[in-house]
């Protein structure tokens, strides 16, 4: 199948050649980048963009870390630089930094970059000191594109702040090569009376991870582990709580706010839905590798992407890495939605509803803005519309490690990952559909982006890590966490947070 | 000597450092007395922060607290070994060049990049020395186990910041003048007898200075906690640097982050005010 | 022309380095400040120098205020008792330092150095380094260099203090005779010293200081036998002079049970109680003499000096030879009664055997 | 000496030798390495163990739009930086520790050694809240993101290290030897030059040596204040922490950027040797 595709796509470059489309070859022979696609045609297409004259004219970027976006920004500027003659310097910035990095001078009145790199709840924050995008690029064609929700997460009620450029949310990775293998389920079922599947709740997830916890299922020589997961106490680890959370506590018939009572924004970050989360958590951390309390994204990346873990649930990233190709465990991981739970809270009435849930948690990603005192805006959005040109985007989604992810309605075809990537098409669709099916669900969580977002998220994360690291039981430490967002909210003002906040409820309760 | 010309020597040095951080440190004060954050901007609000600093934070007087213990406890072990060592290498000693200078080394990488290396080192799964300790059974919690994790921010402090006590109190034993240990030697006394009685003593001053600004650096530590263990696990190794850091740069909260600085400010000149004096009369009786 | 100081005070903190100094020294002499340490006489050699400002008062040279002139212009020239060179340089540019600073053209300072080394002995020692000398070739080189610059004001700060018994000796036979020859008439040499023997041999006027305080001027025999109080007389002396408290009565002198006959000079004494004064080198052990108790026996070249104890009265004798004695042994001595001093209560000098008296 | 206090002394000097190497060997073992070798468990002799790649040293030089750092520019700006802002710290430091060590100042109750502590406890106040007004104020000069702006901060954070040490020398250097240049006619400009500064080279090169290090190792104020123009190397090395820390070539840059340093390192020895670090006068 794979050799007539590619036999196929041969026979028509070759026709194409002599047809009006050469261009393609034109752009992809100076730019090999995108030799798997050539130039593909739209508003800010390789043609498009080489016919803008920046000569003399200097942008300034601030970007994530080599090479997880951070390389795609980099070899996108230096082809936006060849092909309309401007000066594109980048700065690499770990992600923790970023914030800070681009606020010192927001806040000190200056603008040193033209373009930001950041996350995509930092948009509250940063939107007074972002230039809007344009009209123009708003109905571009690659804009048009865009999926639903990533368009909500890239505006402010309605005003697009940030350009899209990537998508992010949380999702189940798990070994395909023990879930699927008959011998496996075979001796979970005469171990635990249970099936071997892919875990639908948190509680399967549980089991499962603790059953093959500490011994070496995949015969490496090396013993392997339940899960491996976001536990250290920094500035991601509150996305992995959250992604726990969304199953227990948000509730498709409670609308009007899930981390906040929108009404009284009284917190709900200790409602009994919250505390079974972290109560998992902790157990949790009963079956993740030695040392995974302290273990930040990247190790978690290392971890499941090295093949030392059964499962992990966060950002795209080790799935990304298992299905490198000189990965050892390529073609043997699945893709599939967050676990849900048997039970959810329901905060109106108080009481556990034994209905089957499930939420997907529309987690940040990378965004990415234009600074509103920079003096080169267009040249910048023309650099950011390029960025995300149909040809760049593509061959972007085919490194794994350059961090570009699904965004747009056109990536979640299988047959993009089966054919340049070479994934299994079993994998691939399981992959596609995972995602397309959190942009279609009804019962999502948007990120909390409220002003001072960082007081109310590094508030949690200190919370749970005391849970995590025993020093406090998880209702107290919710409960701590509650009086900490109480005293947040009355320091920032209840009112703006409460306006703050409505925007994502809005875009939550489907009324967007 | 009391000569006009003195000005001219301490002027440029002591202007150059005023003029540099008179703004800074004005700004500091004034950023202390507002709200500067994410949100607000550089607004005033009085006293507010510190009546929050002061009324309702535990969590900066225990990170301050645990900086306490930490800064001491490094300190007095970077002094221990290093005078050791210094001492060892002081005279006769085979490859005495080579051991002087790799003495020195660790002091010179940057922390920032050389505590990934130990977090490396200690990772609980893939590190070598859980590798290592795994052969005889043992395999300690290097950074996830609240105490362990303490003693391993220890560890690499003392691991970064020995060679700069090594280095001081070395070329303070080889400006030591010869005499008393001539007299010391005529006199027959033990090597023991003659450490406690003529090295130590003559070590003294040097001691106290080496001591004191250690005890300032360590108290920055920041980049080795942020690095290991990010302040975990839990709270249990966050220092005040690093909870200001937080604070500050993470959640943006500049302002009480500015009060935070400058209460600390004020307690370590106070404190280091103390400690000299007390290190002075401990350590120079007569 | 002289050099005249007036009421120089200097106290930087709680004690007085220089409490009312007062002198005026002529060219062509040498003055010697004999006091003990800390006595001050290393603050009023910096004064002299420059190096200090006095809190009040005066110094006047060539009828111009030397208070504001500043050392560097000053044409002084210092040795210290430690030996003071410029570790940096070799010995010829050590000596040659002064001259180069003033721009003495380099012929005539080879030829002045060397003359200089050559006074100082040091002919030969050039080119080496300063640490590679010994403790007295040290001290000669800052002596040659303070001697080349052909200063009016020359300020030796107890230069021979940190030297062995022997080196100290030859070296100042040196000095003496370096100043005989060496120095014009337009110059001034001012030396410290803790000894008093030193400052016999100079043999110029003596300045004895204590606690900042100019206690008597005069002629080194002068001070020597017609001291002006105890203090001076302990001062200049070594050992110090013995004192005990004493009165007289029926024609003797009586202290602790011991009677002796008032000597002739010391008739005329119209007080009881007096001190009296009397050197180590004046009592002389004697089979028929007092008895005292050994308290220590030191031997010092070819001396023994005794320390001798009486009830509370405590006194040191000096023995030409080499004896040997054990603590507590009782020893008999006698005092040469003509060379008793008699210093009434207050201190003053009240009479002295060769007929002074401040009373 | 008894045999047992030799033997504890070797003991010792060799365990602690180990404690200071293994990192650096660990670096240099996980340098070669790459995502593959590290996840697979510790590992520690090349071939026998791993499959050798040299990716963590090719990212030092390669440009980021390839996947690298490119350190090399950086590198070169650390140098530069650090070296400048130092020796105007020495100048500056050593003057004014010199006045502090030889004359009396006294303004109220302030004295000289609450003008040296001023000095040092410029080094107390956590850098993170510094970083903020520094921001405003090398803005407000229109030094951000330059080389010198950078110098001026690093000469806030080097010159009390100079003052210290230096101040600390100077005592141990006899005034007698100023006083006798005063003497010989030198005006104290010249006292300081033509005499104390030559015989203090050993102080100078450990307060240099000193500044060097604490100018080189810092990461936050280069982090703070620069965009763009100018990168110094450890802002640049701890750019390579993207999601996946790169264990491999962080190793490699740990290693490069300690090497210039080790430089420094034997130059201090040396003058150890001499052993005349106190001014060699007695």
């Amino acid at each position: 199948m794979k050799i007539i595709k590619t036999c196929l796509s041969a026979v028509i470059s070759s026709v194409l050649i002599f047809s009006p489309m050469a261009y393609a070859d034109k752009w992809s022979d100076q730019f090999p980048h995108i030799k798997a696609t050539g130039d593909i045609p739209g508003d800010c297409s390789y043609e498009e963009i080489s016919k803008k004259n920046y000569k003399g004219k200097t942008l300034k970027i601030n970007t994530h870390a080599v090479p997880v976006i951070g390389q795609p920004t980099a070899l996108h500027a230096e082809q936006f630089a060849k092909l309309t003659g401007a000066t594109v310097d980048v700065t690499h910035t770990p992600a923790g930094d970023l914030y800070a990095k681009a606020m010192v001078p927001f806040k000190a009145g200056q603008a040193p970059y033209d373009i930001v790199f950041g996350f995509s709840n930092f948009i509250n924050d940063w939107r007074q000191y972002l230039a809007p995008v344009p009209k123009k690029y708003m109905n571009s064609t690659e804009m048009k594109d865009v999926t639903k929700s990533h368009v909500g997460v890239s505006s402010w009620d309605g005003t697009m702040y940030q350009y899209p450029v990537d998508g992010d949310r949380h999702y189940l990775k798990y070994r395909k090569d023990v879930i699927d293998n008959p011998e496996m389920q075979k001796k979970y079922k005469a171990d635990t009376g249970k099936e071997l599947k892919v875990p639908t709740t948190w509680k399967e997830y549980g089991e499962m991870a603790k059953y093959f916890n500490g011994w070496d299922w995949d015969g490496d020589g090396e013993k392997e582990y339940g899960s491996a997961e976001v536990m250290k106490k920094d500035d991601l680890m509150f996305a992995a709580f959250f992604s726990r959370s969304v199953a227990y506590a948000k509730n498709p018939r409670t609308p009007g706010g899930f981390f906040f009572d929108l009404e009284t924004m009284k917190p709900n970050i200790n409602n009994p839905g919250f505390v079974e989360a972290l109560t998992d958590w902790v157990e949790a951390t009963k079956y993740v590798p030695p040392g995974g309390i302290n273990f930040g994204l990247g190790d978690e990346i290392g971890s499941f992407g090295g093949g030392q873990t059964l499962f992990s649930f966060s950002w795209d990233d080790a799935f990304i890495a298992a299905m490198q190709d000189d990965s050892p465990i390529k073609n043997k991981v699945g893709a599939a939605p967050l676990p849900g739970s048997d039970k959810v809270w329901n905060r109106v009435s108080g009481k556990w509803e034994n209905k089957y849930n499930q939420a997907p948690y529309i987690v940040w990603g990378w965004a990415v803005g234009v600074a509103k005192k920079s003096k080169v805006q267009e040249m910048a959005f023309d650099y950011l519309c390029f960025f995300s040109n149909g040809a760049n985007h593509q061959a972007d989604l085919a490194i794994g490690n350059f961090g570009v992810n699904p965004f747009k309605n056109s990536d979640f075809d299988p047959n993009l990952y089966i054919d340049t990537m070479g994934w299994d098409p079993e994998i691939a669709n399981s992959y596609t559909k995972t995602l397309k099916d959190m942009e279609k669900s009804k019962n999502r969580v948007f990120p909390l982006r409220v002003r001072g977002v960082f007081e109310f998220t590094s508030a949690v994360a200190t919370g749970t890590s005391k849970a995590l690291a025993g020093q406090l039981s998880p209702q107290e430490a919710l409960d701590e966490v509650a009086k900490e967002w109480e005293a947040i909210v009355s320091r920032v003002g209840k009112k703006n947070v409460q306006e703050d906040y409505a925007v994502g409820v809005k875009m939550e309760d489907n009324k967007l | 000597m009391n000569f006009k010309q003195k000005y001219v020597f301490l002027f440029p040095g002591l202007f150059v450092l005023i003029g540099i951080l008179i703004f800074p440190i004005i700004f500091v004060v004034r950023l202390s007395l507002s709200g500067w954050n994410s949100y607000n901007g550089l607004n005033f609000i009085g006293l507010e922060n510190y009546i929050r600093l002061f009324t309702d934070d535990p969590r900066f007087w225990q990170s301050f607290f645990r900086l306490s213990f930490l800064s001491v406890t490094t300190v007095v072990l970077q002094y221990v070994i290093g005078f050791a060592l210094a001492h060892m290498v002081w005279k006769d000693i085979k490859f005495q060049r080579f051991f002087r200078v790799l003495f020195l080394i660790p002091m010179m990488t940057t922390p920032v990049i050389m505590t990934v290396i130990w977090r490396t080192f200690f990772h609980e799964s893939l590190g070598p020395v859980n590798d290592i300790l795994s052969n005889f059974g043992m395999s300690p919690k290097w950074l996830t186990d609240p105490t362990l994790a303490k003693i391993t921010v220890i560890i690499v402090e003392v691991w970064q910041w020995t060679p700069f006590m090594f280095l001081l109190l070395l070329a303070g034993l080889l400006s030591l003048p010869k005499e008393p240990f001539l007299a010391a030697a005529i006199d027959g006394a033990s090597p023991i007898r003659k450490f406690i009685y003529v090295t130590f003593p003559l070590m003294a001053p040097i001691s106290i200075g080496a001591i004191i600004i250690r005890l300032i650096e360590a108290s920055k530590i920041m980049d080795t906690v942020y690095v290991l263990t990010s302040g975990g696990p839990g709270t249990s190794t966050e220092t005040s640097s690093f909870y200001i850091f937080i604070k500050g740069l993470r959640e943006f909260q500049m302002g009480y982050a500015a009060s935070m600085s400058f209460t600390y400010l004020i307690i370590m000149i106070i404190s280091l005010t103390f400690i000299a004096k007390g290190l002075t009369k401990l350590l120079l009786k007569d | 022309m002289n050099l005249i100081a007036e009421n120089l005070l200097y106290k930087p903190d709680e004690q007085f380095h220089l409490n009312e100094v007062s002198f005026n020294f002529k060219k062509g002499n040498i003055y010697t400040i004999l006091g003990r340490t800390l006595s001050g006489k290393t603050t009023l050699l910096k004064t002299i120098a420059g190096l200090l400002t006095p809190d009040k008062g005066a110094i006047q040279f060539e009828d111009k205020d030397f208070l504001k002139v500043p050392v560097w212009e000053r044409n002084v020239a210092m040795v210290y008792q430690q030996f003071i060179n410029y570790p940096h340089l070799n010995v010829f540019d050590n000596v040659a330092f002064p001259l180069k600073q003033r721009k003495v053209d380099n012929y005539e300072i080879n030829d002045v150095v060397s003359k200089s080394l050559k006074s100082v002995g040091l002919e030969g020692y050039e080119s080496r380094k300063i640490q590679e000398l010994s403790g007295g070739q040290q001290q000669r080189v800052s002596l040659a260099r303070s001697l080349v610059k052909n200063a009016k004001i020359l300020l030796l700060d107890e230069p021979l203090v940190n030297l062995d018994y022997k080196l100290r000796e030859q070296l100042r036979e040196e000095f003496k005779n370096i100043f005989s020859q060496g120095l014009s008439e337009e110059s001034i040499v001012i030396f410290s010293t803790t000894d008093p023997r030193e400052a016999m041999e100079l043999n110029g006027e003596v300045t004895v200081l204590d606690e900042g305080k100019v206690l008597q001027v005069g002629e080194a025999k002068e001070i020597f036998e017609n001291p002006k109080t105890l203090k001076v007389a302990e001062i200049s002396n070594d050992p110090p002079m013995n004192i005990l408290k004493a009165n007289i009565g029926e024609n003797k002198i009586k202290f602790e049970g011991i009677d002796i006959d008032i000597p002739q000079h010391l008739s005329k004494l119209t007080d009881k109680n007096f001190n009296l004064g009397i050197r180590a080198s004046d009592i002389e052990l004697s089979d028929n003499g007092f008895e005292f108790e050994v308290e220590l026996a030191e031997i010092s070249g070819s001396e023994t000096l005794l320390h001798l104890k009486r009830g509370d009265a405590k006194i040191i004798t000096s023995i030409e030879e080499v004896m040997n004695f054990n603590i507590h042994d009782k020893v008999k001595i006698n005092f040469n009664t003509n060379k008793f001093y008699a210093f009434n209560e207050s201190g003053i000098l009240a009479s002295s055997p060769f007929g002074g008296s401040y009373v | 000496m008894g045999k047992l206090y030799k033997f504890l002394k070797y003991s010792f000097i060799t365990i602690w030798t180990v404690f200071v190497v293994a990192p650096f060997l660990w670096a240099l073992t996980t340098s070669f390495k790459d995502f593959n070798s590290v996840n697979g468990g510790a590992t520690y002799i090349p071939w026998v163990d791993f499959e050798p790649k040299l990716e963590g040293w090719k990212v030092l030089i390669k440009s980021p739009a390839n996947g690298g750092v490119d350190i090399i520019e950086p590198y070169f700006n650390s140098l530069f930086v650090t070296c400048t802002a130092s020796l105007i710290s020495i100048v500056l430091g050593t003057l004014s520790a010199y006045a502090l060590s030889r004359f009396t100042f006294k303004a109220g109750f302030v004295k000289n050694n609450d003008i040296t502590f001023f000095f040092i406890s410029q080094r107390i106040m956590p850098p993170i809240v510094l970083s903020i007004p520094f921001f405003l104020f090398l803005g407000a000069i229109d030094l951000l993101d330059s080389l010198i702006g950078l110098i001026v901060v690093y000469i806030v954070l080097l010159m009390p290290i100079a003052v210290w040490i230096m101040v600390d020398f100077f005592n141990k250097v006899p005034r007698e030897i100023d006083e006798t240049a005063l003497i010989d006619g030198c005006n104290p400009y010249q006292a300081f030059f033509k005499v104390v500064l030559p015989n203090s080279v050993p102080g100078l090169i450990v307060a240099g040596m000193f500044c060097i290090i604490f100018g080189w190792i810092d990461f936050f104020f280069a982090f703070i204040l620069t965009f763009t123009e100018v990168q110094l190397l450890p802002v640049k090395i701890v750019a390579l922490n993207s999601s996946i820390t790169p264990w491999w070539s962080l190793s490699a840059s740990a290693l490069v950027s300690v090497a210039p340093l080790i430089i420094v390192a034997f130059i201090v020895e040396r003058y150890l040797s001499k052993g005349n670090l106190s001014g060699a006068i007695k």
